[in-house]
């Protein structure tokens, strides 16, 4: 493997693992807040 | 969108929310900064050609890692101090942790890709890549005992004591290059001469990487905080709703009562 | 009936003095882990003297250590199993006998950590150590190879 | 459980401390745990070892210190988780937060009852490694230190952990999990002072003793103010 493809590997990597946890987080407030009425939602809003 | 319902907070609501939006405004962009320099502005190394650009990467998520752990730890530290005990600091030093454990994850993993091209080997048991797998095990750990279930405060406790004896190794990882002679090479920012030897666009790039991860934890941490609120407001509601359920069983009167 | 436990005393406040005298103490520890001779032991290679000084001492000795040095300039040489070079730490040189291609950032005057063992009973000046694996060891210095140029 | 002294004001802290250890003894010497599983379990990782390193090329006499120290571990392991789990029948637990002991005292008696466990282990173990692996002895001085010292910093460590983790339903895996990275570099030092010691480099092993003494240190500490707050509300 060339020094591109540790770079390009590690990179992905990286991205994959951010957004997986991203969207992990997304996922589990999305499903909590279904739970709870509106004046317990805390902060809701993503960006 | 959705404005608090009034009251003194009501303008620190207003704030924080716009705070949150910022922030991930900031993030978004920092990073999309980061990948241009790091990837495409910045020359190769002298030496490491561009296997260094894996650096950008590895640094700040080493950075990122300390900086969790130490909040984790400032937190717990503040929720043992009963002047200043309050569940909230309890919850924020679980967040960190979270975050913290990721970040010290794709710093293992990103410095074994790294390693392969410039050192020549994936893993070398060296003082600071083990003390750094300890680091990992140590939260891992930490993460488990919060899992547990139990009662709110003495889960808090115990959490904060486990958090503060984890964080013993963070300076050992720190200066394990300092004092042991390691394959690992020295710090080149925050090194005993304070002194940073990288030079040129590579600075650059490490700076907005080290910028973007900051902009990240930080608003990572803000989210995985509010999960955590309305998270244990879901299990208030859900005690409250069994008791009020054994309350109304005990109202109803005994159908037979045995002579 | 079993009588209650005998309850000594109340519990007694917090004891300030004792957290105090717990502090100085790990403090002390900490500082003596730093300040202290672990430096010399927790060693994740021997610098060439060293190990042509250990080599010196007990030349059956065919233990497993790293070495590290930079690689001489000019002494390289490849050969059909490997490459032969010296490496040197500016006083002691020792010639490397390396089985397998070295590393892509392998050249002359390159940091390198070699794993392997003396040659057995080798009492020569610069003796030779047989190396099967080659780790670079780079210093914490990060530049473009412009500025490189222009120095 | 009843404590002696109780008309003439609290016992001194190194009363309460013996006081704790020889109960915790006590009930180990009655129960025979320590000596009909922890011992024999001791014994098959030797065995294990042996089996899985090919014992014909001379590898066990090298590599026997790290493996004696591996097995010191993870039997010690199931000495300290045993250690907690007695306390946790019969609501001994209670008894001991309510008999007004000092809580670093209970955490000194519980690390002394656990050190002297793990030393009766090691005697065995050693001798096991002695005879199974064909480890030769040399500076049994520094040899014995060594083991000592580390055993406090196991026994430290492993007291705090194992109350942290005591009365939790997952204590059993939680616990080693959480005990294990803590006393890696006791188990590092106390096996390269040991490589040092049996390889004839007595002087090369007492920068590791003093590595040991570091951690042993650090962990006595962190149990002596920690204990207090951890005994009290679980």
């Amino acid at each position: 493997m060339t020094d591109a493809g540790y770079v390009i590997g590690g990179w992905t990597l990286t991205g994959v693992a951010i957004a997986g946890y991203v969207g992990r987080l997304w996922a589990r407030s999305r499903r909590a807040r279904r739970f709870l009425p509106p004046d317990e939602q805390g902060r809701s809003e993503w960006m | 969108m959705r404005v608090a319902t009034g009251g003194p907070g009501k303008a620190a609501e207003f704030w924080a929310r716009r705070g949150t939006i910022v922030l991930g405004g900031l993030t978004v962009a920092s990073l999309a900064v980061l990948v241009v320099l790091g990837l495409f502005v910045s020359d190769p190394d002298y030496q490491q050609g561009d296997a260094v650009r894996l650096m950008y990467l590895h640094v700040p998520a080493a950075w990122i890692a300390y900086l969790a752990y130490g909040v984790t730890s400032l937190a717990s530290a503040l929720y043992l101090w009963k002047r200043t005990r309050s569940p909230a600091w309890d919850t924020l030093a679980g967040a960190s942790a979270e975050i913290g454990v990721l970040f010290t994850g794709l710093t293992l993993v990103l410095g074994s890709l790294w390693g392969r091209p410039v050192w020549n080997v994936w893993w070398a048991w060296d003082a600071r890549v083990v003390s750094t797998a300890v680091l990992f095990f140590l939260y891992l750990g930490y993460l488990a005992l919060r899992r547990v279930p139990a009662d709110p405060a003495v889960r808090a406790r115990r959490s904060a004591i486990a958090a503060l004896a984890a964080f013993v190794d963070v300076p050992v990882v720190h200066f394990s290059v300092e004092w042991w002679r390691t394959l690992h090479q020295k710090g080149s920012v925050f090194n005993r001469e304070l002194n940073p030897t990288i030079q040129g666009n590579l600075a650059w790039a490490l700076l907005s990487g080290v910028f973007a991860f900051t902009c990240l934890y930080l608003y990572l941490l803000e989210r995985r905080y509010q999960l955590a609120v309305m998270e244990e407001a879901i299990e208030e509601r859900a005690l409250e709703a069994a008791i009020a359920e054994r309350r109304a069983e005990a109202d109803v009167p005994p159908v037979r009562v045995p002579s | 009936m079993i009588d209650p436990p005998v309850v000594l005393v109340a519990r007694p406040k917090p004891k300030r003095m004792r957290y105090i005298v717990a502090g100085g103490l790990c403090a002390a520890a900490v500082l003596f882990l730093i300040v202290g001779g672990l430096s010399r032991n927790i060693v994740y290679f021997r610098t060439v003297s060293e190990g042509v000084t250990a080599h010196g001492k007990a030349p059956d000795d065919t233990g497993r250590l790293r070495l590290a040095g930079a690689v001489l300039t000019g002494s390289v040489e490849r050969r059909p199993d490997g490459v032969t070079f010296v490496v040197t730490d500016g006083t002691t040189r020792a010639r490397v006998l390396h089985h397998g291609d070295p590393p892509e950032l392998f050249k002359d005057g390159a940091p390198v950590v070699c794993e392997g063992h003396f040659v057995k009973g080798d009492r020569a000046a610069v003796p030779t150590f047989d190396s099967d694996r080659i780790m670079i060891k780079h210093g914490a210095e990060y530049r473009p190879p412009s500025v490189d140029a222009s120095k | 459980m009843s404590v002696e002294g109780g008309t003439t004001g609290p016992p001194g802290l190194a009363r309460q401390v013996l006081l704790v250890a020889g109960k915790d003894l006590r009930i180990e010497a009655r129960s025979r745990v320590a000596l009909n599983q922890v011992l024999p379990f001791a014994g098959v990782i030797l065995l294990l070892f042996a089996f899985a390193l090919d014992p014909d090329r001379g590898l066990l006499p090298r590599v026997a210190p790290g493996l004696f120290w591996v097995a010191v571990l993870l039997s010690g392991l199931l000495a300290i988780s045993r250690a907690f789990a007695v306390e946790g029948e019969n609501g001994v637990r209670d008894a001991l937060r309510l008999s007004g002991l000092d809580g670093a005292a209970v955490f000194c008696g519980k690390a002394l009852a656990v050190a002297a466990q793990l030393l009766g282990l090691e005697v065995v173990l050693g001798f096991g490694v002695v005879v199974l692996y064909d480890l030769h002895l040399h500076n049994l001085v520094v040899v014995v230190v060594a083991s000592l010292i580390a055993t406090a910093g196991i026994a430290a460590a492993g007291t705090v952990y194992g109350v942290l983790a005591a009365g939790l339903r997952v204590r059993e895996t939680l616990f080693p999990l959480l005990v294990l990275p803590v006393v890696a570099p006791v188990m590092l030092g106390a096996t390269r002072a040991w490589e040092a010691a049996l390889n004839g480099a007595p002087s090369e092993a007492w920068p590791w003793v003093q590595l040991l003494a570091v951690f042993g240190v650090i962990y006595v500490t962190m149990g002596w103010l920690a204990f207090g707050p951890l005994l009290e509300e679980t």
